[in-house]
């Protein structure tokens, strides 16, 4: 766009003239792809997500066959992940194991982003006694530690994976709402925001159409912690004993599983944690990824985002319980 | 005296006095208690095995011996029993034990419906009567020629205590006193110089909980305890390395329980198909690395009238096949339900599910916490896996799968089996008693609703300097939870 | 700000005891049945409801219950009976001394390594910094456990005992070498959280413009990172400091459990398995308001660190 | 002064006694071939630059936004921004060369030798420190005793007018105004006394009183301590006013430098005076000239003359050969020179005439516009909380009629405009629009009123949803407004397009890929595609350079003459409202003082705040459109 060309050079056929970029999203992961970061995030991302899903079809064993070797028997040419406490292949089980414990953290997590977000944008946007309120149950619900939350909820209402979706999710919502909600009022305060705010569009609408597409940054980086977090609690939940149940191959199961052999056969449990820290690392390198080229903002807070590798740990890790709150304006209108 | 043991012996050198013995023991909590009559789990019977002593216990072979008791003996018909204490017994607190303090302990049991009140279910108590300082005398209701097998098998819940006994600080007679005591974490006992018997090579005992057997073992790796109790089959090589390895062979088990009065098990097929699905070896193996008995679906182990000729059952997936076929049962599912109660348990659940694939039978495991597990549907799940300790054959029976049993899990009724059991607690004679006994036992073996594949052996390990560890074949670890008898060079 | 913050903290602590009451309500199975488990009789089922007054209306049991508290007095424990003040007593000082000491340790490591990072940002150092930083996030609290302990008591190093059961009666620190291992995990979970923000913040402020400008001004690079960058970097921090502790809450669970060290994270899993109502209950609010407190404390310090938000124009 | 660095070091003494002795040329400051380009990508910046600054002297640097200025102003103290680098030149402060000297002795020179005063002072000031200890820290670092530095800061927060502001000292910079941060920021920088002092738009955002203060007190400081001085600025008024030297940036180059009074009297190079042409004039009503087109992207390879694609008067040997500094007029003594094959050479004066022909005062036709009042605003009060900020306004604005606002900083103008659209609400009086009556709240308002009224948002990188197409964000209140259907919607909006002048091409674009100038076009076609009757525009140019303010003006000037359009302006530039109002209010603390015709109100004030206005206006007179009118 070196030069202006003049309206009579562009005199195409109304049709031809997109309006919209339709499959803008792809283009923006093609260029986070692009990246160093992406690729390495997207490569960890789905060479989990392979054995995950893939493994099960090559498993050597069925998963619960016991007694396929010793109890925690080491590494050998027909269990090179050696055995576990009931002798059963580590590789099969690490194979047959990923997808139930990664579907389930996936589940707790959209429903934990969403939930929050939904709230935290409604917060930051509608203002005053409603705001106050979903501060409120925040607070409440942020009291009692993630892990307490979950395990009472689970205890009350009985160990079903639903349950442990519902009870994952329903203790990440809080967060994701607070980030939200502060990621979003200075969202509301801009201009663009209000420019469409006072033409009399709905509050839905603007919250829908104009506040949470530019919520994706903190949305990505949100999604990816709390895709860690999801797998943490409920590897979490399952050591204490709580959620998946026995005979169940499930990484998380299987670290709790396999502590007694930890000194015997290592790999019973380092084989299914490193699993999960490396989606957990692949997922969050990924958004962070996702996050830097899809950012559609001018060049220097670009560069100052681009400059400071940690920069989206701030929105995160702060609770920014700002006091800073709309003005009275945009929280009548 | 309880050296008699047959188990393995672990090498000794010549006993050492003084000094603390700690044992860290798993599956005890909050609601631990020091209370004689309240024990609900493995380390409340370490401890009351440290503090009391019941009339009569059992001895490292699983047979009854006489603890306090000096005779304990039924009328020719059965319908009373004469117990006499030893002379010169005394408390902690220097009280000397006499009938009174019997028939206050045994009549706290049976008015608050403590747990050994399933041994005194025949025994009227209001009309039991002192005899004289020394001796008492307990009428029963029917005739009932068990009652020492049920007292010994209920001896953890029958220690005596005084007529003026404050379960807040406790006083028995065992061989330690009690020094002080934190429920879920840890107690302290120190020798009873006093004790009636061989009085303690150590100074004081401390047991404390474990949360875990990881935690066990790691504290036993860096000494910080000399005894933990209960490991996994896994565990023995890192325990070995650690120190001392004791396996007990124990009468104790983990039955599979099937309600006998519900579908499907109401079929005596699928008991039997469910039966024959089990390959008992490889359970073996895979939880006890064979350490273990197999069993074949009749309790008593140990007990002298345990009928050993009954053929051993083993694994037959084609007829296990036929008999679900024949029941209309071909692609049974069924859910069976768990709780880390006792090693052994969730371990058992997974490997019968696997093996049950064998014959088409999907079975589903419903993990439960230990507590939801003795919570209100206790007795009554459609299949799930107790844990009992070594009892003998009669006394179980009269727990579990007779008219009025206590827990009567299986629900099993058979109007066959309750006529023999009447008849054999009728008689005195023991060989009358055998056959009955034996009759019984057949149809438990052919018709009842447990599976029960082996007998736990019970893995124990102690630190290189312990010494006069002994096997128990009660199941219960440190030969039956022998404190005084074990020292630290 | 006070004024307000603290009446608020007030009616959440309010709110989670109501909300604690009603679902333990809800926990199936009656707790009395729980507490006798395999010797419970209808006998003395009945009488023990009695006791623990389970005959009562919920709201009564609430009200009987809430107005202990307010008077200091928790009430009992389910399972043994004794006094909740009493048995959870001495687990709130050993969680304390566990929370504090790794608090403390993981804050300062992770400055540390944050201003090292944010100086030398970019390098090889950061950017391994950083991927370590994500791999401790990533795993869970007991396979960072086990690796201590494996490494430093059982397997590789004999240095530190495995097990941190504390004999009762005992304080922390009569036996500080059992506070070792608990505590490494702590700080290896924690510290990751601050230097994150600790590097984010410094570097935010490094390359802001009075950053640029303090250098301009003649200030060497300590002096802008010690004067200028700081000062900023104070109130994240702070926050994320606050979010560390709450996170402790609900981290001690697993890592008392895994070290058998009798805490409150302990004393909470073993009443929930128990299902020892009254336990639950007032630990539960013990933990909400631990939470309001350390949420007040730190806004009101982050506040105090942003002159732009304690001082309006 | 004792300073750290030692009282060996010539660069203090000099600086100290103000003594203007100079090594080579009498010249503080002589930069050569200096080359500044991003580090990773290695796209020069800042292109082969030799200047030199005199002790005492300003040497003024314009350009448009983009150009280089803020880069090359940082590299003549010998610093870069992160992710830059000097890849070649020679930086010399009196003899001594900077490019050479160790991180260490530089640091040292910062701050006393050296000083520099950024862009913006509202985010160079630390937000967590009081404005004292800031102050007192430049000194202290450098030796400065406490009691010393008092004093010293005691004195330039007189010299820069801050004497009076009660706890300058211990207020933290977010309790200060954009103008008194200004001042702190340059009180900082000649606290030290330094040699050479760098300033980067110390005066934008100020209002004309202030900005007079500010500058006058540079100059004064300059010439008392022998100050060499670079002063950056895209105002030209203000370059022109302030500087002795001029050197003119485009695209990294230096395109033309001289004497302040030859640049601007006579200028050479093309770009000089296209930049010169879109100044508005404050004295006479005319078409402000945009310069077509934009600039070249940093790193465009294309040979040749930067400027030619944009040149009115580029021949083709321009596309090809890269242009050198001449001095101008040919053979002079090289103190005025331009980087122009064409405009230095022969019969470059006839094209240059032929340029400024179509330069004229703007046809006063419409001054006698429909007299159907569109707008009427009868005794508005606001106040935000209980402070009242806006008193008994009447305003009314004809159909086809530009109203200007205008008024100090502070006055009142925003929340007039935020008033009438629906921003703020707490407001009385009446509002009627056409015939209907205006609510506060624009959810009472009925659907057609808030069609018929618009709104043009100050800045242009914040008015436009960054994930929506220029597109979309035309569709978007098409939806809204009306039923239209498919085809008749995307017709609306390419003929809104193609009269905002963007090309159709750019409906797929987003936001951030387009320049200040045309991102401030799409915002107001978003207004304009539902064809409202009156447009707010509240300071729509000023964060736009003259260039591309010139032609969003132009631009909006057609449309009111085509559109039947009524436009309320707000602005604080005088000449501008000369430029584009047929009528004008003058704002001062929440009241209008004064209203009439433009140019009676400009040409006679009667408020004494308009006079005062008029007189602070940086008195700057374009010499080539003198020439051309003359
Ligand atoms: N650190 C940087 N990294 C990459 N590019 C940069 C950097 N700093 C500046 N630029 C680019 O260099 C060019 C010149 O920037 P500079 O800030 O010097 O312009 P300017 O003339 O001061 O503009 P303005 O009038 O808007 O302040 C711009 O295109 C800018 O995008
Ligand atoms: N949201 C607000 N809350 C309280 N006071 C405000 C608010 N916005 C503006 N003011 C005050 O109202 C007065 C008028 O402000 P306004 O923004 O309308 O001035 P302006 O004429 O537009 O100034 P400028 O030329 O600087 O844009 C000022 O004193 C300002 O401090
Ligand atoms: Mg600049
Ligand atoms: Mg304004």
């Amino acid at each position: 766009m070196t030069t202006i060309q003049s309206p009579q050079a562009a005199d195409i056929a109304l049709e031809e003239v997109p309006m919209v970029r339709r499959f803008e999203w792809l283009s923006v992961l093609g260029r986070s792809c692009q990246s160093t970061r992406g690729m390495v995030g997207l490569g960890l991302t789905f060479l989990v997500l392979a054995v995950a899903f893939l493994g099960p079809l090559f498993a050597p064993e069925k998963p619960n066959k016991v007694g396929v070797v010793g109890a925690f028997a080491g590494p050998s040419s027909n269990a090179i992940f050696g055995g576990d406490a009931l002798g059963r292949d580590v590789l099969s089980r690490v194979l047959s194991g990923g997808w139930q414990i990664i579907v389930l953290a996936t589940l707790a997590t959209a429903l934990g982003v969403v939930v929050g977000a939904i709230a935290g944008v409604a917060a930051a946007y509608l203002g005053g006694w409603l705001d106050n309120l979903i501060m409120r149950v925040v607070d409440v619900v942020l009291a009692f530690p993630q892990l307490v939350f979950a395990l009472l909820l689970i205890s009350v209402a009985g160990n079903q994976l639903w349950l442990l979706v519902v009870a994952v999710g329903t203790s990440h919502a809080p967060q994701v709402a607070r980030v939200i909600r502060a990621a979003a009022l200075d969202v509301t305060e801009r201009d663009y925001v209000k420019a469409v705010a006072i033409t009399g569009v709905s509050p839905v609408r603007v919250m829908l159409r104009e506040v949470l597409p530019n919520l994706t940054t903190p949305l990505m980086v949100e999604s990816g912690l709390r895709m860690s977090f999801s797998i943490i609690v409920m590897a979490g939940l399952a050591f204490l004993g709580f959620g998946f149940q026995p005979p169940d191959a499930n990484w998380g199961y299987m670290i709790n599983e396999n502590r007694i052999g930890a000194a015997i056969n290592p790999l019973a449990i380092l084989v299914p944690a490193m699993l999960l820290a490396i989606f957990a690392i692949g997922v969050n390198t990924f958004a962070d990824a996702v996050t830097r080229s899809a950012l559609r903002v001018d060049r220097t807070v670009r560069a100052s985002i681009t400059a400071d590798a940690g920069s989206p740990a701030l929105a995160v890790v702060l609770p920014a319980e700002d006091q800073a709150m709309p003005s009275k304006e945009t929280k009548t209108l | 005296d309880s050296s008699a043991g047959a188990g393995t012996t672990t090498s000794t050198s010549s006993p050492v006095k003084g000094g603390t013995l700690r044992a860290g023991l798993t599956g005890g909590g909050a609601a631990d208690t020091l209370d004689a009559a309240l024990p609900l789990n493995n380390i409340d019977f370490a401890r009351g095995g440290a503090l009391y002593n019941p009339l009569i216990g059992m001895d490292n072979d699983a047979h009854g011996v006489k603890a306090l008791a000096d005779l304990i003996e039924p009328s020719k018909d059965a319908m009373s029993w004469t117990i006499r204490l030893k002379d010169g017994l005394t408390f902690h607190n220097g009280k000397p034990v006499t009938a009174d303090d019997v028939l206050f302990t045994l009549n706290r049991v049976v008015s608050n419906h403590y747990g050994g009140s399933s041994a005194l279910t025949q025994i009227d108590m209001k009309n039991a009567q002192k005899v004289d300082k020394l001796t008492v005398k307990l009428p029963c209701f029917t005739p009932f020629s068990i009652l020492d097998q049920a007292l010994y098998a209920n001896a953890y819940y029958l220690g005596i205590v005084p007529t003026d006994y404050d379960p807040n600080n406790p006083v028995g007679t065992g061989p330690f006193k009690f020094e002080s005591f934190t429920p879920g974490q840890q107690s302290v006992f120190t020798a009873n110089r006093d004790y009636w018997d061989t009085a303690a090579h150590v100074d004081s005992l401390v047991i404390s909980n474990y949360t875990d057997e990881t935690a066990q073992l790691n504290a036993l790796q860096a000494q910080q305890v000399d005894l933990v109790n209960q490991l996994s089959a896994a565990s023995v090589g890192v325990a070995r390395a650690a120190g001392q390895v004791l396996v007990s062979k124990g009468g104790g088990s983990t039955p599979i329980v099937m309600r006998c009065d519900k579908p499907p098990f109401n079929d005596v097929r699928v008991r039997q198909a469910l039966r024959l699905v089990v390959n008992r070896a490889q359970l073996n193996s895979v939880i006890f690395e064979g350490n273990a008995t197999v069993g074949n679906d009749v309790f008593g182990l140990w007990d002298p009238d345990y009928d050993t000729s009954i053929p051993q059952r083993e694994q037959d997936i084609d007829q296990a096949k036929s008999l679900l076929r024949q029941a209309g049962q071909s692609d049974l599912k069924i859910t069976l339900v768990v709780g880390d109660i006792s090693y052994g348990a969730v371990q058992t659940a997974q490997v019968f599910a696997d093996q049950a694939k064998l014959a088409g039978v999907t079975v589903e495991i419903q993990k439960v916490t230990v507590t939801d597990f003795f919570g209100s549907n206790f007795l009554s799940w459609d299949m799930s896996i107790d844990a009992w300790y070594y009892t003998p054959y009669l006394a179980m029976a009269s727990y579990t799968t007779t008219p009025g049993a206590p827990y009567p899990e299986t629900h099993f009724s058979d109007e066959k089996y309750n006529s023999l059991y009447q008849q054999a607690i009728a008689t005195t004679d023991e060989g009358a008693r055998r056959e009955l006994s034996h009759q019984m036992q057949l149809i438990d073996h052919n018709q009842g609703g447990y599976i029960i594949p082996q007998f736990a052996a019970s893995i124990d390990a102690a630190g290189k300097s312990v010494g006069g560890l002994t096997a128990s074949k009660t199941g219960l670890s440190f030969g039956n939870f022998d404190f005084k008898s074990l020292w630290v060079a | 700000m006070l004024l307000q913050r603290v009446p608020l903290g007030i009616v959440t602590i309010w709110i989670v005891t109501m909300i604690v009451f009603a679902a333990t309500q809800l926990l199936p199975g009656n707790a009395a049945l729980a507490v006798l488990g395999k010797n419970a009789t209808p006998e003395r089922l009945a009488a023990l409801e009695k006791q623990m007054g389970l005959d009562q209306s919920p709201v009564a049991q609430y009200w009987h219950w809430f107005s202990g508290l307010l008077q200091g007095d928790p009430g009992r424990s389910l399972v043994n009976q004794q006094t909740i003040s009493s048995l959870t007593g001495p687990q709130v000082l050993n969680s304390a001394a566990l929370v504090v000491t790794a608090g403390i340790l993981g804050t300062l490591i992770g400055v540390a390594v944050g201003l090292v990072a944010a100086v030398l940002r970019d390098s090889p150092l950061d950017h391994a910094l950083a991927a370590t930083a994500l791999a401790i996030l990533s795993l869970p609290e007991f396979v960072i456990a086990i690796f201590v302990t494996v490494l430093f008591s059982t397997n590789v190093f004999h240095w530190f005992p495995a097990v941190s059961a504390l004999p009762p009666g005992a304080r922390p620190w009569d036996h500080v070498s059992m506070l070792v291992l608990p505590t490494i995990v702590l700080v290896i979970v924690i510290a990751p959280y601050v230097f994150r923000m600790m590097r984010a913040a410094t570097v935010e402020a490094l390359e802001s413009e009075y950053g640029e400008m303090a250098g301009l001004k003649g200030l060497t690079k300590r002096q802008v990172l010690l004067r200028h960058a700081l000062p900023n970097a104070v109130a994240p921090t702070v926050q994320a400091i606050g979010l560390n502790l709450l996170y402790l809450a609900g981290g001690i669970v697993v890592v008392e459990s895994v070290y058998n060290y009798p805490g409150v994270g302990q004393a909470l899993y073993q009443a929930i398995l128990n299902k020892d109502v009254p336990t639950i209950q007032f630990l539960v609010t013990l933990l909400a308001a631990f939470y309001v407190i350390v949420n007040i404390i730190t806004d009101v310090l982050a506040l105090m660190a942003t002159p732009r938000r304690r001082l309006q124009r | 002064m004792s300073v750290s660095v030692g009282t060996t070091d010539p660069v203090h003494e000099q600086g100290h006694g103000g003594a203007v002795e100079t090594g080579k040329g009498n010249m503080r400051v002589t930069v050569e071939n200096l080359t500044v380009r991003i580090a990773s990508s290695k796209v020069v910046i800042v292109n082969d630059v030799s200047i030199e600054v005199a002790a005492g002297e300003i040497l003024g640097i314009v350009g448009e936004s983009g150009s280089g200025k803020t880069t090359l102003g940082l590299a003549m103290i010998g610093h870069t921004r992160r992710g830059l680098e000097i890849s070649h030149g020679a930086i010399r402060l009196d003899g001594r060369d900077l490019t050479s000297l160790p991180a260490r002795k530089m640091t040292g020179l910062y701050g006393s030798a050296m000083t520099y005063v950024p862009q913006d002072p509202g985010t160079a000031l630390n937000p967590a420190r009081r404005i004292g200890s800031q102050l007192r820290e430049i000194l202290t670092v450098h030796g400065v005793s406490k009691r010393e530095a008092d004093e010293r800061i005691r004195e330039i927060l007189g010299e820069v007018g801050l004497d009076g502001v009660r706890h300058v000292l211990s207020a933290y910079p977010h309790q200060l105004s954009g103008g008194q941060q200004q001042r702190v920021a340059i009180a900082m920088a000649f606290a030290c006394r330094p040699g050479l002092i760098v300033m980067d738009e110390p005066t934008t955002g100020l209002d004309v009183t202030t900005q007079r203060t500010v500058l006058n007190t540079v100059r004064s400081l300059c010439s008392k301590y022998g100050v060499a001085a670079i002063y950056v600025s895209h105002d030209v008024a203000v370059v022109a006013e302030l500087a002795d030297q001029v050197a003119v940036v485009y695209a990294g180059k230096i395109v033309e430098r001289g004497p302040a009074a030859r640049v601007f009297g006579s200028p050479e190079h093309p770009y000089t005076r296209g930049l010169l042409r879109a100044v508005p004039s404050a004295e006479r009503r005319t078409r402000l000239r945009a310069m077509p087109g934009v600039r070249p992207e940093l790193g465009d390879p294309s040979p040749g003359c930067a400027f030619a694609p944009r040149c009115s008067i580029s021949e083709s040997r321009c596309h090809h050969v890269s242009p050198v500094l001449v001095a101008v007029p040919a053979g002079s003594d090289g103190s005025h020179s331009a980087r122009c094959l064409v405009a230095p050479g022969v019969g470059t004066r006839e094209a240059m005439a032929l340029d400024l022909r179509v330069l004229d005062a703007v046809d006063d036709q419409h001054e006698e516009a429909d007299s159907t009042v569109v707008l009427q605003v009868s005794n508005l009060s606001a106040h935000y909380g209980t402070k009242k900020v806006l008193h008994d306004i009447n305003l009314s604005i004809g159909k086809n009629e530009c109203l200007a606002l205008v008024g100090e900083s502070g006055s009142g103008k925003t929340t007039l405009s935020r008033c009438l659209v629906g921003l703020h609400r707490g407001w009385s009086g009446e509002v009627r629009l056409s015939d209907e009556e205006i609510t506060p709240g624009v959810s009472q308002r009925s659907r057609d009123a808030l069609q018929r009224m618009q709104y043009v948002f100050q800045n242009p990188y914040a008015s436009l949803n960054p994930r929506r197409t220029v597109g979309g964000l035309l569709l978007q209140p098409l939806e809204h407004f009306t039923k239209l259907g498919r085809r008749e919607r995307n017709q609306r909006v390419v003929s809104t397009l193609d009269a905002v002048s963007l090309p159709r091409t750019y409906l797929a674009k987003y936001p951030d890929e387009l320049s200040g100038g045309e991102r401030q076009r799409v915002a107001i076609a978003r207004a304009l595609v539902v064809q409202p009757q009156v447009l707010v525009c509240d300071e729509v140019t000023s964060a736009l350079d003259v260039s591309v303010q010139a032609s969003v003006i132009e631009m909006l000037r057609d449309l009111q003459l085509d559109q039947e359009l009524s436009i309320l302006f707000i602005t604080h530039n005088l000449p501008l409202v000369r430029s584009i109002a047929q009528h004008v209010a003058v704002m001062s603390d929440g009241r209008i003082i004064e209203q009439g015709g433009t140019d009676s109100v400009l040409d006679n004030p009667q408020a004494v705040y308009t006079q005062q206005l008029m007189e602070h206006l940086p008195s700057f007179e374009d010499p080539v459109r003198s020439v051309g009118l003359g």
